[in-house]
């Protein structure tokens, strides 16, 4: 699994994309957010308040509770400011 | 027939340029709208020194994709152009630019104001502003959300 | 502050150009909408083959001030910008830029379609269009009344 | 009185622009367009169907009943077509 951050999620965490093979008990979006922490510091604080963190699978948003396959890209970034 | 051009990049463009590219080839549209996003100088209180924008490559083409294609069906578009920047900018710099082309100025104004309402709140860009006071992430406008969630209601 | 530039003219211009001149010398304007006409290869059924732009010179200008400076009274404006063309045009030319400039996108969006609307049933310019079957005057489009009626109710 | 001509009602009068003196008893624009039929076929084919034919008095558009002045810029046009 492919996981990307970006914007302050990525300043916090300290690095732009991970290859990572969570364990099998980590079906959703949310309960990948919820492992990351135990990565680092760093991650802890990134995902600290997840009602500021947005989502995207695969290049499309998703809600928080969207289920995860072995081989996807998760992304995880603040709202978005562009434009 | 409709021409579609959507590019991401760094370098800056020019809008003439771009405009006369949107009309080649056809001598059907009569009226052309565009959007110039640029860079403002002040943000609230605060002197903006410069600005650094972030986004998410390949995603960020795929749903420029979906909000022209989106504006394709809802409006008889002869044309439509989106080019957004990213990296370093400096206050006056263009940011963002979206045109739209139709027989008639009404779709063209309509099409125009929809991919910029969603693009604001769909294509994947974060924005960090410099002041005096060091850099910072930008957070969304609940009015950037409002213009997005007005164009679900229709 | 704010820039005004109104322009009656027989020559093209280059819109890249003529937006940059509008934000010469500001950096608080984030947002700037233009409209361009362009001359159409049909109207109705009719193929056409060139037009011929006739105006009142000294009314169009005063009337195109006029339509300006009510924008800039309803909206926030940075700057606004109309340049028009007249005499012998052809189907792709370009007849008429309206460029307005805010700090945020709805009052420019706004301004912008005020300004055009307006002018087409205000600005004294009268078109005759050439098709195969020779010569005549346009009519004025009911959809262009009821364009500048609207920003009467308001 | 100068009295201008545009579009259709130039090309029937075959004239763009008259300096004229009205009798006094045409006090308004709709008796000079009524005086000016009789000027010449070219005026009385321009000027036959008064519900296609507006007009300015200097430079601001005014109903056909606007008093005159022996001074002003009378302009004469069909219904404007720019943009």
């Amino acid at each position: 699994m492919k996981v990307l951050y970006f914007a302050w999620l990525r300043t916090k965490i300290g690095c732009a994309q991970e290859e990572l093979s969570p364990p099998a008990n980590v079906g959703d979006v949310a309960a990948l957010m919820e492992w990351l922490k135990g990565r680092s510091p760093g991650h802890a604080e990134a995902l600290a308040d997840l009602s500021a963190v947005r989502a995207a699978v695969n290049q499309e948003f998703v809600s928080l509770d969207h289920v995860l396959a072995a081989d996807d890209e998760v992304a995880m970034f603040p709202p978005i400011t562009g434009g | 027939m409709t021409a579609t051009i959507i590019r991401v990049q760094e370098e800056d463009f020019d809008v003439g340029e771009e405009l006369a590219r949107l009309s080649e080839g056809t001598a059907r549209m009569g009226a052309v709208v565009c959007f110039v996003g640029l860079v403002r100088d002040v943000a609230g209180v605060d002197a903006i020194e410069s600005m650094t924008l972030e986004h998410y490559p390949g995603m960020t083409e795929a749903k420029l994709r979906q909000t022209v294609s989106q504006a394709e069906k809802r409006w008889p578009l002869e044309g439509c152009l989106v080019i957004h920047r990213y990296g370093h900018l400096e206050p006056r710099d263009r940011i963002v630019l979206v045109a739209t082309a139709s027989c008639h100025r009404d779709a063209a104004f309509e099409a125009c104001r929809f991919v910029i309402d969603w693009l604001k709140t769909s294509a994947p860009f974060w924005k960090k502003e410099k002041s005096a006071d060091g850099e910072y992430w930008v957070e969304q406008e609940h009015s950037d959300r409002e213009a997005a969630r007005r164009w679900e209601k229709d």
